[in-house]
This record gives structure tokens, C-alpha cells and sequence, in this order.
């Protein structure tokens, strides 16, 4: 993947307005209490998920963390099966097994949402390892938080990458918040610095310009493909809605969640519209997610309830694959 | 006598002993200005001031190393770590220096510090949010372990735990926080190490902590129904436990079932019956049988997670299957 | 069939398996370079290569987090931390990511990882450095543990774990690495979750594993100059373990004693005795006895640590009572 | 503590020869048998120990590492009951418990060695939240080597210490050694580049150099006293022996461990000779080292076998103390 086969704008839109109907429908659902557990959306954070994964190919493999929606659906995850999944199916990606923060999809590469903050790094490494070793070509990505830049495993997880060199992005998203805290009064450190220590070249971008996410990120990865080792992207953003779904927000100012000028979609739409795009082509890709969207879950709902039995067959490999 | 949430009176558990030793500090993830993930430390913060309650970055490891260290410099340092499942991040901190320090140090050195470990299922949470891991601490000489069942007992084991010279692992179940009870005037006590009987019967005894009382008394009363009697020991704290208190109870009734919500095999429930198949051999006249949770992560969907925990009907069939 | 080492057993079984499939690849602290702390990953580096065999940081926390991501995309790795004691740095990597992967995401990824733990005492390294903590890892649905006791179960579980599709742990007793004995030929293979009869008898059951084996055969030979016949059980595999063979030597004998070197409490030996208590409830003619450690951290000096390890005296009189 | 009452050289040279002269015999008993289990000995990184611990006041505290004897010593624990412990008498700091990897003492504020790697950090952090709670004046202070730089714990302790400004020396002991492999292979970072990223003012030595350990330390203590918050010195050292006694080291070359120019106590004694000093002040330090290990020697082995019941009951704490 180079600068030649970049995404183009229009398919930027349609990933983010996927994302971003998908979980707006999330929110309805668990709201009525179709979706069990508890959600985190990234719903103004789609420029990240977008602009990263579209200079990823289905090979390159990728581990997400909690707010993993946009990610998994950016890196091609089937959209009937992801509803499926969160609203706790059987035909769900994982059997209604993991639920929203366990997304994961071997077919496209995607490792995996995870529940810990921080344990997407060191898998990501080793899958790395694996391409390194294997000599695919293939790249693995992170995505995580500003929040998980506090966790030991990040600072291993980027000295075991950079002293084998290892063919990794981590790309940190960047909202301010810690679950129900400032990050700002929780990390020391720059998020770029805390790389470059490490030796691995280090960039920011606005996370809110797709664009900019984007061609960074294929500048990223045709270095780390190019055997230049891993990369660190930071991707400034804004979290828009609460820490999961229901969170009333108490510890944060109203204004904060509303700079509705800096969502990415309504920067890449005006773009678009300044470019001289149509607006019938700009309001397709809403339209047009919107309509998977009820599809997916029209389908999600017929879903049938997971057998425990087959659950528990899954704990481990069937028998007769062991030796 | 008032009614109070659970963890509303683990709340006033610590705010009464901050109030009264100005050497006890919290801190942990969002337990100080959020008030807590689930609400338990709410208010904390705005009544003993921001040295003494600590918002901290997501680092377990260091959230747990930092209370041995304090508690070896003159803090009782009482942390939470928002998830029991997130503290396999802490285990070095926990296992091999709080647990051994006093030990390992010949006694130099005391630690009185508390771990707070919100436990359990029920809310599909999924297998990274839900599990019951206590079994690993139990095994762990130097930690003490409680598990309160009761608003009364949350109050009282919260006091004894902080009061405690040694580090005290409180596990709390995610599903009580919000349960109302009873907090009676005077304030409760309870020592760590002893049960509670639950409910008296004579026909078989219930073995149980944690959340699975609430599950062991329904099945008491619906066994009842068909004249057997069933008693229920709440064992409160699991490391020590009580070993004395379920010896007497099996003497009068010599029929045994151990129920708690962990997956089964390897759980705490494996020491009480293996205690009990050897002190207690002469007196059990059936089977012991163990109802826990099956040997699989923590489903995250509804049906699974329903048909994953173990509840009244559960133990009901134990305690039929241990008389027949 | 030749004498070799344990710890050169293991060797062979790694240096076979990774001849046979280059997508096994070794790291952990100093395996590669200077050939591992106890010598057990000796020579691979020279011969499979600086890309498969890799010395690491001191970082436990993503050794066995990169095997989980190594594993989920088509690597089949081999860790080792280097004493089971920092397994604590690692439990997030295994027991929420190795052990749920499978499973939480519906069966899509297969995680054919190994990661070896040198547990156990008697060289005097202290409370920090001599911990068995194998009774955490079996409570964990989605792991595998296996413990060899023999020069040929060392080869032979060694290469199961490899070839084994889950993540299994190979727990390795630090007092046998330097242990002769037969390595036959042909090369052997066991299966993961079978026990081996290590002496057949009719009057009472040692069950055990790892280094306690010897003691529970030492045991034996002690009890026959008396007359009582005792059959020992080498489980092999913790999870799963053979519950069938155990059952089956209980109706033989009637009587049981299990024995390990972890600390006794909340130990392997308890979910033993629990489910003999229950599905061999009606064989049992005796109080089922364990014979761990005391509830106490690993002591450093001789004279302490000798006291504190289980060993066939104590075995013997743990036969003695259950008989009596 | 300021520079006012800083240590004389001969004081330093004095507190050197003796953690030299204590861990020479230790290496004797240990081939001997008469020390059971492991030991690592610190000769020739004895100027870190001792420069910076004479900066520091007896309650003041210190974590420390495997490799713990000297900063014991330097800490002021007491040599008879140093050697009891290590021989595993009942009179020893810790009844016989701990050894070589445990050696603490709660009269002189050592927290004690510590078997694992890293632990040691956050020990400290937490010492220093107790000494800023309870407004002690007293900063704690933690030893650990450049391997140790790796653990994700590191990262978390630097950053807690840096948001909570804590009164807390972090001092990494750079012998360019993580056990049996070159650290320089381990780990990408610079150490002080590391402290840097957490914004922790951070300064590097020449450790061999035992007075410049001491100048440096004394400036870092001060600013640490006054509030700066936490502090980070890279003591740049040889590790003259195997990681442990009875390393045969094929991993390293011989050369690497005889640069005896480097030797803290030689160069030393070579300055205060230059300086002066008459030889007779300068060997007297050896000679007490000498005779007061004699003593603690001969008192060790007269010590006495810790009883196992004794051990039983201190793993809590004694009932009556319980509530
Ligand atoms: C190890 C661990 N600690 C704590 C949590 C609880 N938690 C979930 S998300 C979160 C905040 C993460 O912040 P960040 O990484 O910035 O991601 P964001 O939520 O902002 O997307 C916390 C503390 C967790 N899931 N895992
Ligand atoms: C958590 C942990 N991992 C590994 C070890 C084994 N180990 C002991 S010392 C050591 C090397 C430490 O290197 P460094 O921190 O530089 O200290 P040095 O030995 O050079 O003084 C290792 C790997 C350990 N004790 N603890
Ligand atoms: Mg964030
Ligand atoms: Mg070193």
C-alpha cells in the first residue's frame, strides 16, 4: 500500500458516516435495551479509525482497545455480524461470547477490542513479531487512548518494538480523558515524547481532519513496511459523548463535548463541498449508511440466542485437534 | 437502624475511619473527584481534601506498589482497583510484596493497607469485566481476605480491614453495590476470619460468600417448601475462614454444599471441601458437592451469562443430590 | 534410550519441535544468547537462528502479551519467565488475552502458545524466587498446565504443549532440571490430561506432581517396609487432569493423600480432594489428607526452608493417618 | 540535609571499603557454603551506594534491589546483623527469613532489598505519598539497575511521582547489565531521556567517581527537599563480578570487568593521596573495613538457627495487635 492506492475522500466520508450511524444506533438500542453491558462510542472520533485504516491492507492485523466500534468497522468488519455480536447473537463475530468490547474479526485482521486498557500494545507487537518473522509484508496497528499512555505495558510494549524494529504503528487517540478524568492531570508526558524516548519517530496530527490522519498514516506505514521499525501516530480528537453509554458527565463541562465544529464528518463534508463535490454525493454516504444500518440491524434482530453448550465447547480447541 | 445501599455503607465505612485516623488515605482510578466507578467513594474527596483522596493514572502496578510503600512509611492506604479482573496487573505488588513483607523482613515492618476488589457478574459485563478471582489471594500466605454479603457486614468488614495491621483484600460483588439493607445503630462490628449463620437449618448446611448468600437463602427457602431444612453459613472472610464455624454446622447437619459464583474448579470452595473431606470426615453422611460457576470465561450475552451463574435452583439440586 | 538431564529433556523436545516447524520461535530473558537461566534453551540460538530464538528486555508484561499476538497471527511461541515468581508481571497477558481469546472471540483464533515457569524450592532463593503458583493458572478456564516429573515426561510434555492448539503452561520444578534419568527410544509422547501410575498398590493413593513425585515414591518405599502398599499418582497435566485415573486408584484403595510442594491452603491438591469428596465420596474409607506447605511465604534460611518443604516423612504420615 | 553537612572523602572512603570488604567475604563464605542461596555483590559500584546515601538522613527511606548490600550498608544498617541475615541466623535483620535479596531495616528507613526486578519503584513512590501526607521533611529514595529500566513498572512509578510531585531520588545504577545480556541490547531508550519524557529533571554521573555521585546527589536531595519533586541520577558503573557468585560469564569478555582504573575505591584513594592525605588516614579505612567484618563474621556464625514456629507466627500480625 502506498501513497498510489490512498483512499479517496468520498470513501474517508463513508467509513466515518458508517461509524457514525452505526453507533448512533448503538446508543438507541442500548438505550431500549436491546444492546446488553455497557458501550463506549467514539462517535466524534471517526477521522482516526478512518483515516488510519484506509492506509491499512486486509492482511496487515490490528488490535483495538474499548472504544474499538470505529476501528473494527474501518478494518472491513462485517456490519451484520458486528450488530449481532453487540446485541449478543449467536451469528455475531464471536458468538455473542465478547460482546462490544471484544469485536474482532480474523478475516480482515483485526485482533481484537479489548477490555484492558493498554493490552492491545504488546499484542500488537507480537503480531509484528509474527509478520517480522514470518516476512509477510504485513504491518500490525494499535489503536488506544491518551488514558492508556499510563499503563507499564505501553512503555514495553514500545521498547520491545523499537529495539527489534519491529513492522508496528501505534497510533494513540487522543481525547483528554481518562475514563472520568482529565488526562492532563494524569499523565506527565507528552504522548510524542514518551515515543521519541523510545527512539520511535514520533507525529501529531489532528485527529478531526481525516485527511491529515490519513495521509500521515500511509507516510507511516510505507516507512514501517519499508523496514524502518515502528511508528507513532498521535492523533489529537475530541470524546463527544460520555465515557460509555448512560455516564452523565458530571465531571465535565457541557461546552467541552460540543465543539461541534471540529466533528470530523462536518470538516470533511465542507471540504468536500468547497472542493465542488456535489452535495447529492456527500449526502449519499449518510443515506447510504444509514440504510446498511437498518439493514444490519433488521438482521441482528432475527438473530437467535447463543447455546451454551457450544459455548462451552469453545473453551478449548475441539479434541481432536490436539495431538 | 437505617436503610442504606451497600455501597453507600462501605462509603460511610470510610469516611468513618478517615475521620478517625488522619493516617488513611485513598486513592485509586476516579475514586476521588468522579467519586468512584461505582459510586463508593463519592464525596471523599470533598470532605478529607485532595492529599488525602487521589485520583490516579491507569497504572495497577503502581497504585498497589505505592500503597506497600506507604504503609511501610506510617499510611493505611486503602486503593481500589476499579475492576477484580484488572488486578492481574497487580499481582506483584499484592503477592509478592505486600503479602510477604512482614514475613520476609523478620517482622520489622507492618503493613496496614486495603485493597478494594469490585467482583462478579450479572450485568454483562463480558469475560474481561465479571470474573471472581479471589481464590488466587486466598492461596497467597500474608493476605487476608473478606467478602461481605449484607449492608451490615459491607460497614463492618470495610472498619475491620482498615483497622487491620495486615494488607486486607476486600471483595466486593458488583451486584450488591445497590442492594438496600439494614445498618444498624451502634455501628456493626465484625472480627475478620469469623462467619455468620445465615439462616439455621438441620437437614443439610450451605457453605457460601458474596453475593451467593442472597442465591443460598432462596434456595433455603425453597428446599423449606418440601420440609428440608436447610442452614446457611455466610463465611464473610475467606482467608481466614471460619474453619470452626462450618465443622459445627456439618456436625449437626452431615450433609455439605459450597456455593459462590467463581468458576468451581480450583475455587475457594475446593479448600473448604478438602478441609471438611479430612477434619470433617467423620461427619459427612453424603457427597460434598460444590456449586460454581462452569470452567468458561464470563459469556457476555444475556442467556449465557444467565445459564453461566449459579444461582438458587443450582444449589437446591446440590443440596438433593448431597441427601439423596 | 539414553541418560540425559531434565532440563536437557526439555532442550531436545524444543530443539525437535522447532526442526520440525519453522513458525516456533523462543524468547524470554537470556534463552537466547546465554542459553537460558537453568541452561534449558541452551544451543538454540546457534541453531535455529537470532530471528527465532530472542533474548528480551526484562519486560514481563509484554513477553507474554507479544506471544498472544505472535500466536493470534501464525507464530507458535515459546516464553519463558524466568522464575514462576514474576508470572505475577504477566497474569493480565494470560489470563485475560491467552486464556479468553479463543473463546471470547467466538472460536475465530486458535492461541498454540507455551510459556514455561520454573516454580519450586530447596535452593535457598527466598520468598521471592521459590513460589509454586500453578493452583492460580488451573482456576483459569481457556489455559492448560502441565508439570513433568520424569526426564521422559519432560520430553514428552514438552512437545504436547507445543503441539497443543491453547495456551498451555509448562511448569517445570527448578529441583529437577539437573536430574538424570532414561530418555527412551523411541522418543515419547503423552497426551495432556493423562496420569502415570508411578507405583502400582492396593492399601492407599499418593496423588502428586512435579518434584513431590520422588518424595511420594520415597513415601512409598518407607510405608512398604511395613507392609502397606501404596500406589502413586503422577498427574502430569493440572489442567486438565486425569480425574478418571485418580477415581479409578481410589476404588483400589480406598484411601487418599495428596501431595505437593505448593502451600497447602487453596492449592492444586484441594480441587483433588473436593472432587474426590464428592464423585468418590462412596470409595473413601478415610479422611482424604493433603500434604503442601504451611501457610507461609518461602522461607531463605536452610534450616527453615527445609522444614517448610514437604518431603516423604511428612507423606508417610499423612498415609498413616488416613488409614488409621 | 544540605551541602553544609555533607560527607567528608574519608567518610566515603570509609562506607566503600566496607560494602567492599563485607561483600569480598560474603564471595569467601558463599564458595564456602557457609551463605546459602544467591548473592550479588556490587564490588566496584560501591561510589553509587555510597555517595548517595550520605546525602540522604536515617529517615529519610530507601527501596532498593537484587543487588542491595551496598546501599544496606551505606543506608547505615548494621554489619553484624547484615551477615547474621545473610547466613541465615535468627538474629539476623529479618530472623533468617529473607537473605541477600531481603536485607532491610526499618531503624535507618531501608524499605529493604527486593528479589524483583522494578519493584523497588513503586515502593518508593508510595514511601515519598507518605512523606508528603505526613509533611515529614524526609524523601525516599530508590536503587535499581539499567535491566530494570525495562519493566512497565518504572514507567508508572516516574509518572505517578512526576504528577503528584513527589519528594522521591530515583537512581539507576548503569552497570550495562541486565543479568547475563548488555543492556545496551534491551533497551532503547537512554535512561535520562526516559526521566525526561516524564518531565523528572534528570542528571548523569560518572558512579565510579564517588565524589561526584555525592556533589550530585547533594544538590538533587536539596531540590527534591525543597519541593521540586521527584529527581532522576543515571550512575554510570562497571559491575566487576558475574550477576551473581558463581556466574562463569562466557556471555562477557574479561577485559570488560578489569578496567581497575574505573575501581571508586582506587581512584579515590588515588585523589585523597594527591590531595595530601597521609597514606596511614587512607589505609586505616581498609583496615577497620577489615576488622569490623572479622567481628560481624565471627558473631554471625556464632548466631543461632531461626525456628520454623517463630517464622509461623509472623506472617500476620500477632492477633492481640488485631482489632
Ligand atoms: C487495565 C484497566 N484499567 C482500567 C480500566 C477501566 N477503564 C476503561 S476505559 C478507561 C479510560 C481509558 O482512557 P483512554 O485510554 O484515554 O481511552 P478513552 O476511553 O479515552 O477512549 C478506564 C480507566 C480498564 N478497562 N482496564
Ligand atoms: C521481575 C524480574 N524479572 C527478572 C528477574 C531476574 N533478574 C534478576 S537481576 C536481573 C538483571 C537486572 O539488571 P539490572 O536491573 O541492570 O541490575 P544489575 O543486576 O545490573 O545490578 C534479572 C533479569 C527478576 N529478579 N525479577
Ligand atoms: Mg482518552
Ligand atoms: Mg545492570
Amino acid at each position: 500500500m502506498t501513497a498510489a492506492n490512498s483512499s479517496s475522500p468520498l470513501d474517508l466520508l463513508r467509513t466515518m458516516t458508517l461509524i457514525r450511524e452505526a453507533e448512533l444506533r448503538l446508543a438507541q438500542l442500548f438505550a431500549d435495551g436491546e444492546v446488553p453491558g455497557f458501550i463506549h462510542l467514539s462517535v466524534g472520533q471517526e477521522g482516526v479509525a478512518a483515516g488510519v485504516c484506509a492506509a491499512l491492507s486486509s492482511t496487515d492485523t490490528l488490535a483495538s482497545n474499548h472504544r474499538g466500534h470505529g476501528h473494527a468497522l474501518a478494518k472491513g468488519l462485517d456490519l451484520e455480524r458486528f450488530f449481532l455480536e453487540i446485541m449478543g447473537k449467536a451469528e455475531g463475530m464471536c458468538q455473542g461470547r465478547g460482546g462490544s468490547m471484544h469485536v474482532a474479526d480474523a478475516a480482515v485482521g483485526m485482533l481484537g477490542a479489548n477490555g484492558i486498557v493498554g493490552a492491545g500494545l504488546p499484542i500488537a507487537v507480537g503480531s509484528a513479531l509474527a509478520h517480522q518473522v514470518r516476512k509477510s509484508g504485513a504491518i500490525a496497528t494499535v489503536f488506544f487512548g491518551d488514558g492508556a499512555l499510563a499503563e507499564g505495558v505501553m512503555h514495553e510494549s514500545f521498547n520491545l518494538a523499537s529495539i527489534w524494529r519491529l513492522p508496528v504503528l501505534f497510533v494513540c487517540e487522543n481525547n483528554g480523558w481518562s475514563e472520568f478524568s482529565p488526562t492532563s492531570k494524569q499523565l506527565a508526558a507528552d504522548p510524542c515524547a514518551l515515543a521519541l524516548s523510545h527512539r520511535i519517530a514520533a507525529r501529531s496530527v489532528d485527529g478531526n481532519d481525516v485527511l491529515a490522519v490519513h495521509e500521515m498514516a500511509l507516510v507511516l506505514v510505507d516507512e514501517i513496511r519499508e523496514g524502518g521499525g515502528p511508528r507513532f501516530l498521535e492523533c489529537r480528537t475530541t470524546r463527544v459523548r460520555g465515557h460509555f453509554e448512560g455516564d452523565p458527565q458530571k465531571y465535565r463541562e457541557a461546552a467541552d463535548a460540543a465543539r461541534s465544529e471540529d466533528d470530523p464528518i462536518g470538516r470533511l463534508e465542507r471540504r468536500l463541498t468547497a472542493d465542488g463535490v456535489p452535495a447529492p454525493d456527500i449526502e449519499a454516504a449518510t443515506r447510504e449508511a444509514k440504510r446498511r444500518v437498518d439493514a444490519a440491524v433488521r438482521r441482528a434482530r432475527s438473530g437467535t440466542a447463543p447455546a451454551f453448550d457450544a459455548a462451552l465447547r469453545d473453551v478449548y480447541a475441539p479434541s481432536e485437534a490436539a495431538p | 437502624m437505617s436503610e442504606v445501599r451497600f455501597g453507600q455503607a462501605i462509603n460511610r465505612a470510610l469516611a468513618d475511619a478517615m475521620a478517625a485516623d488522619e493516617n488513611i488515605v485513598i486513592f485509586g482510578e476516579d475514586v476521588a473527584a468522579p467519586g468512584g466507578p461505582f459510586g463508593v467513594t463519592r464525596g471523599l474527596l470533598d470532605r478529607f481534601g485532595a492529599e488525602r483522596v487521589r485520583d490516579t493514572p491507569i497504572s495497577e502496578a503502581a497504585i498497589v506498589g505505592a500503597a506497600v510503600g506507604a504503609a511501610m512509611s506510617g499510611l493505611k492506604p486503602i486503593v481500589e482497583i476499579m475492576f477484580m479482573d484488572f488486578v492481574t496487573l497487580s499481582m506483584d505488588a499484592l503477592v509478592n510484596q505486600a503479602a510477604k513483607a512482614r514475613f520476609m523482613f523478620g517482622g520489622q515492618y507492618a503493613l496496614p493497607m486495603v485493597v478494594r476488589l469490585p467482583h462478579g457478574g450479572g450485568i454483562n459485563a463480558g469475560p474481561q469485566h465479571s470474573q471472581c478471582l479471589e481464590a488466587w489471594l486466598t492461596h497467597v500466605p500474608g493476605l487476608k481476605v473478606a467478602c461481605p454479603a449484607t449492608v451490615s457486614d459491607a460497614y463492618a468488614l470495610t472498619r475491620a480491614a482498615i483497622a487491620d495491621p495486615d494488607p486486607v483484600i476486600l471483595v466486593e460483588n458488583k451486584s450488591l453495590y445497590a442492594v438496600k439493607g439494614a445498618l444498624p445503630e451502634p455501628l456493626p462490628s465484625v472480627a475478620i476470619g469469623t462467619a455468620d449463620i445465615a439462616r439455621p437449618g438441620r437437614d443439610a448446611t450451605i457453605v457460601t460468600y458474596g453475593a451467593m448468600r442472597g442465591m443460598a437463602l432462596a434456595a433455603a427457602d425453597m428446599l423449606a417448601k418440601d420440609g428440608v431444612e436447610t442452614e446457611v453459613i455466610d463465611l464473610r472472610s475467606l482467608q481466614p475462614w471460619d474453619e470452626s464455624a462450618v465443622l459445627a454446622s456439618l456436625a449437626r447437619t452431615h450433609r455439605l454444599v459450597i456455593a459462590h459464583e467463581a468458576v468451581e474448579a480450583f475455587g475457594v470452595g475446593a479448600e473448604i471441601a478438602a478441609r471438611m473431606a479430612d477434619v470433617g470426615f467423620d461427619e459427612l453422611d453424603g457427597p460434598i458437592v460444590r456449586v460454581g460457576a462452569p470452567f468458561m470465561p464470563v459469556p457476555f450475552a444475556k442467556e449465557l451469562e444467565a445459564r453461566y451463574r449459579p444461582d438458587a435452583a443450582r444449589i437446591v439440586e446440590g443440596v438433593r443430590r448431597t441427601l439423596a
